[in-house]
């Protein structure tokens, strides 16, 4: 599973893309999230962060599959 | 109508030149700067990172339900991405109504969910060190 | 600081630059223009007539009440007076201040106010005769 | 006394400037505004209108003297 980084969490997961292996056995955005801050903990300092699923902010309960453009969202600064 | 883009440089004068209307009695014009400092730090420059297509989306999405609610004749969404210095306008958003508190709370409606929704990052250059805004607590 | 003028025409270029602050995170700019027909006829010209001295001071008054209100660091009012074509600009409002929302809301005071108490005209040209505007019930 | 005239104003009288003939004796604002009314009855059709006196609104008791600026201000339309 691949997911797309952006902003301050390219810097603290030190990639463009996070590679999450199989043996993580992710199906929902909450297993996701859990994921990623067990294995990168300063990800707890932000404020949040969102998952977006292809292009669409998505809820803790959404069900994760093969090919969806996955992203993980830091708390958004625009304007 | 609508226009929504992301560019790497706001156009001020063609801003206005597409958001007139035959119909249309009053345009508001809101347009975004970054100010000079933050923190009490002066900032030297900044950088603007979105995740395009979503954003691009999310804008979308955001105009559709202003065009629900208030009769917009048209309608303006301009971001900017990479690099700016401070001062530069970043992001414009324009209403032509036919009346003008129309104009004004529709312009209110999208700058807001702009800044709440559309995944769109802001980083700080200050003169000691880099901050990604809204990041921390 | 605050620009209050009577001109023959707006400038947008120059109206965006001088309200540019570096502390000012936001600007509102409120342009009107006049629609193209009115109780359901066809307006081919306008024009705009001021009692000049007083329509400066009444725009001074309410740019004053503005600034007593809300912490703008700037403040523009520029009207036009003569002939105009439909569509042309005719009034611009500007606000600048650090967060939005104040920009928003002085400006619609702003034209609100200038709308109910400065001294100005307007006669719309129609196909088959003229009209002063609000003259009759 | 001189009265500035403005918009629908000027051509109801048919005049740039009103004056005012000294026998009309007006003293206030209201009774300028009565004195106008009798004298043009077609002011009367107009929504309302406004006097001012040295560039400002003034109200029906305003008491009016000499070198004053006086101008009669039908319903405003600017914007």
């Amino acid at each position: 599973m691949e997911i797309l980084l952006f902003g301050i969490s390219k810097e603290i997961i030190g990639e463009q893309i996070l590679q999450v292996p199989q043996e993580a056995r992710i199906t929902s955005v909450k297993s996701l999230k859990q994921w990623i801050l067990a294995s990168y903990p300063e990800m707890g300092n932000l404020s949040s962060f969102a998952i977006a699923v292809d292009q669409e902010y998505a809820t803790d309960e959404r069900l994760l599959a093969e090919n969806q453009e996955i992203a993980l969202l830091p708390p958004v600064s625009g304007g | 109508m609508k226009q929504i883009k992301l560019v790497s440089q706001i156009n001020l004068p063609e801003v206005y030149s597409w958001l007139q209307h035959p119909e249309a009695g009053g345009i508001d014009l809101f347009i975004g700067s970054v100010r000079n400092h933050a923190h009490g730090k002066t900032v030297v420059q900044l950088k603007f990172e979105g995740y395009e297509p979503m954003a691009i989306r999310q804008m979308e999405e955001i105009a559709a339900e202003a065009m629900e609610r208030w009769p917009i004749k048209k309608l303006l969404m301009v971001h900017v991405l990479g690099n700016k210095k401070v001062g530069d306008p970043v992001v414009v958003i324009g209403t032509a109504t036919a009346h003008r508190n129309d104009a004004f709370e529709a312009s209110r409606y999208l700058i807001d969910e702009l800044k709440n929704r559309v995944p769109i990052w802001k980083k700080e250059y200050f003169t000691d060190n880099t901050v990604w805004v809204n990041a921390h607590p």
